[in-house]
Parts: structure tokens; C-alpha cells; sequence
């Protein structure tokens, strides 16, 4: 197998815990797995809590006075501890479950329009986003536009996939009460630059919001050293199961900010007239929570973080770095986004000449290679670089440079099928 | 499912480019950006011509040059049995194994019945049919209100 | 064993489905699981459908191209056409997927404070919902008066625990946007009369939404028979994970109405100016959905169907006639509720002289029978019959005659413990 | 969980009724409805009566007789010890084992150590203690403000 510096030692073991990359599909291939942006594969650990978790603690969690939902508690609460850790949160009580990353992101967009002053967004402030966003970072802040008045506006792009801050002064007012950006961007790879923008936000009093999907999954993330004031990301992409994320905020802001759905759980009290809220996070998180799904995040965390996450950026990198390498040696290959393994992730946009991104992605699928093709939930990159899709690889800590080798291939054999 | 048909029609398109047409449609299949834009041409009930231009992937394209082979010169009775063939063997979820009675309607086109199999793929083969269900409509319309 | 008519033929094997009903707690008494209307255990089948779901076929589901994505696609959109047969929807496009039934009741909440004419709720309007709701279907509710300045009313309740409607025709008024009531009371019991409120809700053009949490685990449900326009219930209280709920509604309105949350997979096509939205279902879930959780939900309803609802129905109809027999000899103990065990449900309050509920709950679990204490998230119950919270016990189809006479067992060493 | 001495207080309990005091106040659990009114009476820095009335569980009720046993009589700065040892003890999820020392301050309180490993039902142990704690701030501001 080709060495290259920075791969994890163990990746023969790790891949073993991962049952489905034993998977064959069309006659027999070994399956390559290049999605991991889109979703992240299953280890062993993590399937064993779940079914540990229904088999013998499984009960509603909260107020209950019986073992298994005492268990079941301690389990889902324990989770809440495992990811504040993760994440290097002040407090535990910043950990808010949600069912995803967009939920999340919805959850902030519905709390600054329904929240009082000096948070209240409305038809005299301004909502900043980017242009690399996923449409779960632009649709609430949209809706939130239409639904208050308020102006939307963003950053755009430079040629090379970055982006473009150069008029960071215009796009950040005295007007802005959110900035919401992508960390780094799940179809061009872009790694943003948080300081600057963090740094402008706080010059004119504006609150910060980070979407860290493509984050926490592969590199150590700290919200204090962000500086942010809401952090966001998906458990499914991290190893764990689908129907679990995140959202970090601080806590005075969690105290002051309103409650989005309402329910079970997020009440201390209630009256048919009027009803008062518990404190943050059970304020957000109305009904039964997703208790299994938060065990499996805790359980993907302690997987993550035995493995170490400096160990697997590092191994992620030696992969891109390669990766890069090797691809852009694809005749007619063009990369959408950093062509470089510079402040980057570990996803890799690219086109093939004229050959559209749906027939690239299904000729890889018939050789077993799993890439994502299309617009990956960021129409307005694909509209700004003029192109109606990308084809996209995606690594994660099992990826091997074979399966790079793999990759390269296969581009080869796409070229030679249409041209 | 690239089927030698298919990749022929695919690199040597039927027809291709827009001409003189009495409607004009312009369809997009959203979760690919495949597009197209087409036009169609009757003489009373005869399809004269389909011209169309548009970007999209080897299947979406495949299908627009073989529904121009197929429908130009057709009666529109008989078109319109050929478009409901296809449609119905597309959706067919690679469960229609294409009988003699199929292929003669379908000629070319029943070499998509793989592409059925393909949930993903069923939308770019239709992108052109549905374009020209839509136009012919739109041809109709216009015709019975000059009439009218 | 006690037989009783109606009991399931094959209860010992269904209960072999249950690994955790062979779980012991407190130095080895096998557990007497009576909190089934708080969450249900889940069957090996369920389990099974989870790990081979994770094993074999784990991707982001819709627009891949890739074997995965196609299979975790066909599943995830199986498990709606599953949903959909269970509920007689007359569309599989009529099944949203949300987290829970708290979710769902928020969802339908939202969509009429944002819908145009002639669903929108403004200060002009009425809402309406009865006293015996579940937190989670009267915060949504406060929630959106305060926000738009509609009214809130409701039915009350009778000595007896039924719903009050002698004054149907003041409550529900031309004004009236939507009805929102709880089909079998999660605290009382009570199976409410759907006909009458349909009818007049019909009468003066109101929208009616059903929550149905409590009775889509236990009986045949039918949308159509109902008559409602949105039914709402949750997954983990029917076999199925955590994490996963369904909103079902009537086709027209679910096109006519505004989205929710904004993201990822709820769109049709996406500019920086605006957007525009996917048809229903779609519409409506936002980000990658809980696609583990769906199947897993698919298969209860499969395990469930397979033994047939009316045979569950029958079954824990005898079970729970049984218990409000043998409960109501029990010295100093009062039903809250229906004290019979017609139009009811398989969960039943009670209060035990002075002993507080929570006493009550904590010398049962010190004997290994684990039943809820508290408000049940329905206090406004709890206020209306002057009681601080009950106890209360609720059975499913794997629960047994023999657990009743435990539950009665532990409450005379109850008595005894505080006498 | 319920030892002897915890069932003993609920059954007879120490104090109970309301009695003149310097503050009152009105603790609720939102959890699980257990409501607390609580007077306490100084006399200087001593004190002098803590009375109240309430309902709840065992738990709740034990330990609001046991904190007027304990307490009444006290030197405030007494009594704030107690307060904190037992609210330590209440917060240790069972992993307290109440030593000689810790017991010659709790006395009968030490008796809730089992309770500690009860989350569901640490609340109903601290809620008296809490509203004494509470009430007792509100009295001497008060007799500050007299002072003044
Ligand atoms: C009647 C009723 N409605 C709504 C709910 C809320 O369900 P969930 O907590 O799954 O959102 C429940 C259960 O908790 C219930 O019993
Ligand atoms: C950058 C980014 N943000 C947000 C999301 C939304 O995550 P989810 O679909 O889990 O809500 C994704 C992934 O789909 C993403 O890549």
C-alpha cells in the first residue's frame, strides 16, 4: 500500500470496525467509499451501544423514578457530557440535541426572529451569509428575510474557491445582527478563515454562527477558540447514527433567547393560560429527545477521540494531499475549489471535461467507487463557477490511498467510456 | 445501462439544434441541472419537426435525439402512443422486460429499460418527453385558438 | 397464568421478541415493564432492521447515483409507503417524516402562522384544544397565539374524565382556524368522541389536527375514517427508535402551505435571491432525515402488522379491564379518569390515599415495576382534579395479566411500607 | 432509600405549621409538584424558628423536619454550615459515604445519603433547604434595611 507520512498506523484495524466497507456490490467489488461528506459510515462501537442501549436500558428519559429510565437518563445526559468535552464547551448546559445540522440552523434563525432586543432580527437589520453555504445555511436565513423584512446579504467568491472578504466592511454593518457562515464548505473543501470574520462581527455587535458539519467530524473543534456564539453540526457525518445534531450557543444567550418548539421537556410549568420554559438546553429540546441517537453520538465521540482527532486531520490531509496530487494529473480534470491541500477539508469537487457529473458518478459506481455528483446542496457555487454540478470524492479517517489509486482509475476509464 | 444505442445517440445526436417551431418549451430537471429547451413543429396532426438545444448528462441527451428519430414524421395519435410506451417503461423500475410488441413501438428506445432501474437516472431520460408533452400541448392550444 | 379473553395466543414469544423484558434489576427481580405510554421496548426484528440498515446499506438518502444511496433511498422511502398503508392515507405523499410527534404538532402549529388566507392564524382568529393535551400539544399552541395574537380555547373536562362538550358551539365559532385534540389521553386514558368535533369543526370551516400519540401504537388507525386534516404520532411509543415521528395531512393543504424548516432536501432549486420549494413531503424535511430511525419504524409497523392491530387492540383491551378490576379493589386508591374500561385506553392514573406518587412510583421500582410518576406533561389535568400528580400504569400488547397482579401486589406493600 | 429515620420525620414530622417569622417564601419542583411555604424567625444571628407547610413525597417532607430539628437553635453561621455540608452530600450521586465527622454535623440528615443516588429525587430532598436558604437572605436584608 503506498505510505504516506500522517496516515493513522492502525488503518487496517479501524477499517475493520467499520462492517459495511466489507460490503461487495456489483459482482463482487469491494466497495470504495468517497461520500463521506454526504454521510459518514457506522463503526462496530457505535452499533453496539445503540443495541446496548435498547436491550437493556431503553425508557423515556427525564422525571421518571424507575431503573431504566434512570439509566436511560444518565445515558442521554452522559452523551450531552461527552460532546461538551468534544467541543470544549464552558458549560454542559450549551449542548442543545437537535435531529440534525439544519434544525440546528433553523433553531438559530427562529430564535433571533422571535427573540426581543438587542437580538431581534427585523425589518431595519441585516442577515450575512456567504455564497459557499448549504442550503441549510441559506433557506432559514431566507425565510427568516421574508418572514421579519430584514436584508439578507453575503459574501461572495473568489475564482479559486475562497472566500472573498475584501469588502468585509460594507457586508458587515452596524445594521448586521447574525453572521452565519460555513466552516468549511462541504463542496468546495474551502477551510474559512473564522478570526477575521469574527473579529469584524464583534466591532459592530453582531452575533456569530458557525456551521461546522464538515468540522467536527474531522479535526479537533474548540467553540471557545472559535469565538463564536453558535456552533452547529450533524452527528451522522462523525460516525454516528442519522437523526442527531448539535447546536452549541452560549449560555447568557440561551438564557435570553426564546424557545422554538414547544413541548414536553422544555416547559417548568404549565397552565392552559401561560406556561414558563426550563432553563437552556431543555428549553430547546421539546418532546421525547432522540436518546438512542444521542447515546450513538456519545459512543461515536469516545471512538473519535481514542483514535485521537489531531491524528485523524493529519491522516485526512496526507489523503487530500495526495489525493490532489494524483487528480489533478486527470486530463481535462478541473477542480472546483482550492486546488490545493492548503486550509482545506478532506472534500474534492471536480469536473471532467464535458462529461457530465451524473455519468462520471455512474460509471465510478458500476467499478464500486461511491461519489456524490450534482450540486450538493450549494446551488449558488455551482451558478457562480458556471457549471450545472460537480462529481465529488470525500475522505474520512478510514480512506486509503489505494482508494485514491481507485479513484484515478476510474476517472481513466470515465474518459475513455465517452470520449 | 449505457447501452451502445444510447452512447451512439449520446456522441451523434438526432436533430439537435433549434429551428422554426409553433411552441416552445423550456424544462429543468432540478436535482441535476440537466436543461433543455424545445420546440416542436406540426403540420395539422403530423410532427413536422423536434429542435432542442440544452446541457445535461449522456442520458438526458441520448433520449431528446432518439424521441427526435422516433416522433418527426409521426401522426400525433401515434406520437402520443409512443411517448405513453416510454413513460410507462421508465417507471417501470426495471420491471418491463421489453417484448417485440415494445420494441416495435419503441425501436431505439427500449434501450433505456435499464436506465429504469435507476431511480436517479429515470428523470434525465424523461426530461425531453415530458418537454414535448408539454410543448405539443401548448402547439394544440395556440392551433384551436387560431382556428377558434 | 390467568387467562383472560381476548389475551394474544402466542404472548410467550411475543415477549421472547423483547430482550430487555428478560432484563433484572434490583439483585435479580425480572423487570414489570408498566410504562409502555411514556415509551415502548423495542423487538429484535426492529434491532435487526437498524444494524442491517447501518451494516449494509448506510447513505445519504435521494439524488445519489451510487448503490448505497439508491438502496438507503429505496428503504428510507419504503418505510413512508409502509406508514402510509398503515395509516389508510390515500397518498404515500401525505406521510412527513419529522423527530417526534412534538415536532410534528409544532410543524402544523408553523404552517398556519405563516400560510396565507385561508389557513393563516392572526389576531382575528381562534384556536382550539382541550384541557386533557399534552404539553406538546398546548405549548405549540400558546406559542402561536402569543405570536400572532389569535385566541386560545378549550374544552374541559367532566368529573368523570371525559371531554366537556355540552358547549361545543361556543367553543368551536366561525372564528375558530383549527381544533387540536388528543385522540386517547396519555394521562387519563380517555378515548375521545372524533366524530362530533369533526362535525362541527367541518360546520364552520376549522382545520382539525389529531394527535394520535397514544393510539397508533395500540389500535387500528385510519385517516380517512377519522376525517381530520393532520394526524400526528410518534415512533419510539410503537416499537420503533427514538428520533422518529410522522406527521400525516390531507394532500391540498399540505401543497398550499408554507414550509418549515429551511435546508437541504426541502427545496426544489436554490439562488442567493430566493428559492423555491420541493412538493410535499419533501417540502417538509429538511436536512438529512432520520433515515435509520424511518426504517427502524417500518419495521414495528411490519412486526406489528404481522400480529395484526386488532388482535393488539383486543388484547390490551382485556388487559386493560383486568387492571381497572383488580385496581379498583385496592384500598384508598382513585382512578383519575375513566374508571372503566370502555372507550379507554391501556393507561391508567390513579392517586393512593395520601401517598405521594412519587413514593408510590419509588417502592414499586424498589420491587422491579417500573411505572411513571408525575404530571404525565399534562398538568393541566393534574390541576383541574386537584391532585399534584398521579401514578399511573399503561400496558402494550407484551404485557401480561400476571404484571397486573405484580402492580396490585407492590401497591399493598405500598400501603403497608407508609400505613 | 427510605431508612427508618426518613420514614419516622414524614410520619412526625418536627415543626410543621406556620409560625410569625421575619420572611416567607414559596418553594415549588416544577418536576413533580412538591410545594414548600417556609418562615424563618432570627433573633440577632440566631435561628430562632423555621415553620412551614407544604405537600409532597416522603422525601420532601422528611427533610423539611429534619432541617427544623436541625437548624432551630442554631447560630447562623452554624446553620449555613449544615446547609452546605447537606446540600454537598445531597449532590454526590451516592459516592458520599457519610464519615463520623460528616455525621456529628448532619445528624439525622445524614440518613438521605441514599437518596443522593436518586437524581429524580435530589430535588425533593434539597427543596426545604433551598427555601431556607432563600428566605434566610430575604430576612436579613430586611433587617438591613431596618438597620439603615
Ligand atoms: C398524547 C401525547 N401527545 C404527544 C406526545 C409527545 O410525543 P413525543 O415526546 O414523542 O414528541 C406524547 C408522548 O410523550 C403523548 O403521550
Ligand atoms: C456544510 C453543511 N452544512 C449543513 C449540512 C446539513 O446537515 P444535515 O443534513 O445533517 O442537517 C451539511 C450536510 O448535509 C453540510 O455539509
Amino acid at each position: 500500500m503506498t505510505q504516506l507520512p500522517g496516515l493513522l498506523d492502525d488503518l487496517e484495524a479501524i477499517r475493520k470496525d467499520f462492517p459495511i466497507l466489507d460490503r461487495e456490490v456489483h459482482d463482487g467489488r469491494k466497495i470504495v467509499y468517497l461520500d463521506n461528506a454526504a454521510t459518514s459510515q457506522k463503526p462496530r462501537q457505535v452499533l453496539d451501544a445503540l443495541s446496548a442501549y435498547y436491550e437493556r436500558h431503553n425508557a423515556n428519559v427525564h422525571r421518571g423514578v424507575h431503573v431504566l429510565a434512570e439509566e436511560a437518563t444518565a445515558l442521554y445526559e452522559g452523551a450531552r457530557d461527552k460532546v461538551a468535552a468534544f467541543v470544549n464547551a464552558p458549560s454542559r448546559d450549551e449542548v442543545i440535541f437537535t435531529k440534525n445540522a439544519s434544525e440546528s440552523l433553523n433553531l438559530v434563525a427562529n430564535m433571533l426572529g422571535w427573540a426581543d432586543e438587542p437580538y431581534r432580527v427585523d425589518s431595519d437589520t441585516e442577515i450575512v451569509i456567504t455564497e459557499m453555504e448549504h442550503h441549510s445555511n441559506i433557506v432559514p436565513w431566507q425565510l427568516l428575510a421574508q418572514r421579519t423584512g430584514a436584508k439578507l446579504k453575503w459574501f461572495g467568491l473568489t475564482d479559486d474557491g475562497r472566500l472573498d472578504l475584501s469588502n468585509i466592511d460594507e457586508v458587515i454593518t452596524e445594521k448586521t445582527k447574525i453572521v452565519s457562515f460555513v466552516l468549511i464548505s462541504n463542496i468546495l473543501g474551502t477551510h474559512n478563515p473564522v478570526e477575521e470574520i469574527v473579529r469584524r462581527a464583534q466591532e459592530v455587535g453582531a452575533l456569530v454562527c458557525v456551521d461546522a458539519s464538515q468540522a467536527a467530524p474531522h479535526m479537533p473543534l474548540d467553540v471557545q477558540a472559535l469565538g463564536a456564539d453558535f456552533v452547529a453540526f450533524t452527528g451522522h457525518k462523525m460516525c454516528a447514527p442519522t437523526g442527531i445534531g448539535v447546536l452549541w450557543g452560549r449560555q447568557e444567550l440561551l438564557e435570553d433567547l426564546p424557545p422554538f418548539l414547544g413541548g414536553g421537556e422544555m416547559i417548568e410549568t404549565v397552565s392552559m393560560h401561560s406556561s414558563t420554559y426550563a432553563p437552556a438546553p431543555h428549553k430547546f429540546e421539546a418532546g421525547t429527545p432522540p436518546i438512542a441517537q444521542a447515546v450513538g453520538l456519545g459512543a461515536a465521540i469516545d471512538y473519535l477521540s481514542n483514535i485521537g482527532m489531531e491524528k485523524i486531520h493529519a491522516h485526512e490531509q496526507a489523503i487530500t494531499e495526495y489525493a490532489v496530487k494524483r487528480l489533478i494529473e486527470v486530463p481535462d480534470l478541473r477542480i472546483i475549489g482550492p486546488a490545493t491541500a492548503e486550509d482545506r477539508g478532506a472534500a474534492i469537487s471536480f469536473t471532467l471535461g464535458d462529461i457530465h457529473p451524473h455519468d462520471v458518478g455512474q460509471v465510478l459506481d458500476e467499478q464500486g467507487i461511491a461519489v456524490r455528483v450534482g450540486h450538493h446542496c450549494a446551488r449558488p457555487v455551482c451558478l457562480r463557477y458556471g457549471i450545472p454540478a460537480t462529481t465529488r470524492a470525500s475522505f474520512y479517517l478510514y480512506s486509503t490511498p489505494a482508494e485514491v489509486d481507485a479513484l484515478v482509475d476510474g476517472l481513466e476509464h470515465v474518459r475513455n467510456f465517452f470520449g | 445501462m449505457y447501452q451502445d444505442v444510447i452512447l451512439d445517440h449520446y456522441k451523434n445526436p438526432h436533430g439537435r439544434g433549434l429551428r422554426d417551431g409553433d411552441a416552445e418549451v423550456h424544462h429543468v430537471n432540478p436535482t441535476c441541472g440537466d436543461e433543455i429547451t424545445l420546440r416542436v413543429k406540426y403540420d395539422g396532426t403530423t410532427v413536422t419537426d423536434v429542435s432542442y438545444e440544452g446541457q445535461g448528462c449522456s442520458i438526458s441527451q441520448a433520449s431528446a435525439s432518439v424521441l427526435n428519430e422516433l416522433l418527426v414524421g409521426k401522426e400525433l395519435d401515434e406520437a402520443r402512443r409512443i411517448q405513453e410506451t416510454f413513460l410507462e417503461l421508465m417507471q417501470s423500475k426495471g420491471k418491463i422486460e421489453p417484448d417485440d410488441a415494445m420494441e416495435e413501438v419503441l425501436e431505439d428506445a427500449v434501450a433505456f429499460a435499464g436506465v429504469s432501474k435507476y431511480p436517479a437516472r429515470v428523470k434525465c431520460a424523461l426530461l425531453s418527453w415530458m418537454a414535448w408533452k408539454d410543448a405539443t400541448a401548448q402547439a394544440l392550444d395556440a392551433g384551436e385558438k387560431e382556428t377558434a
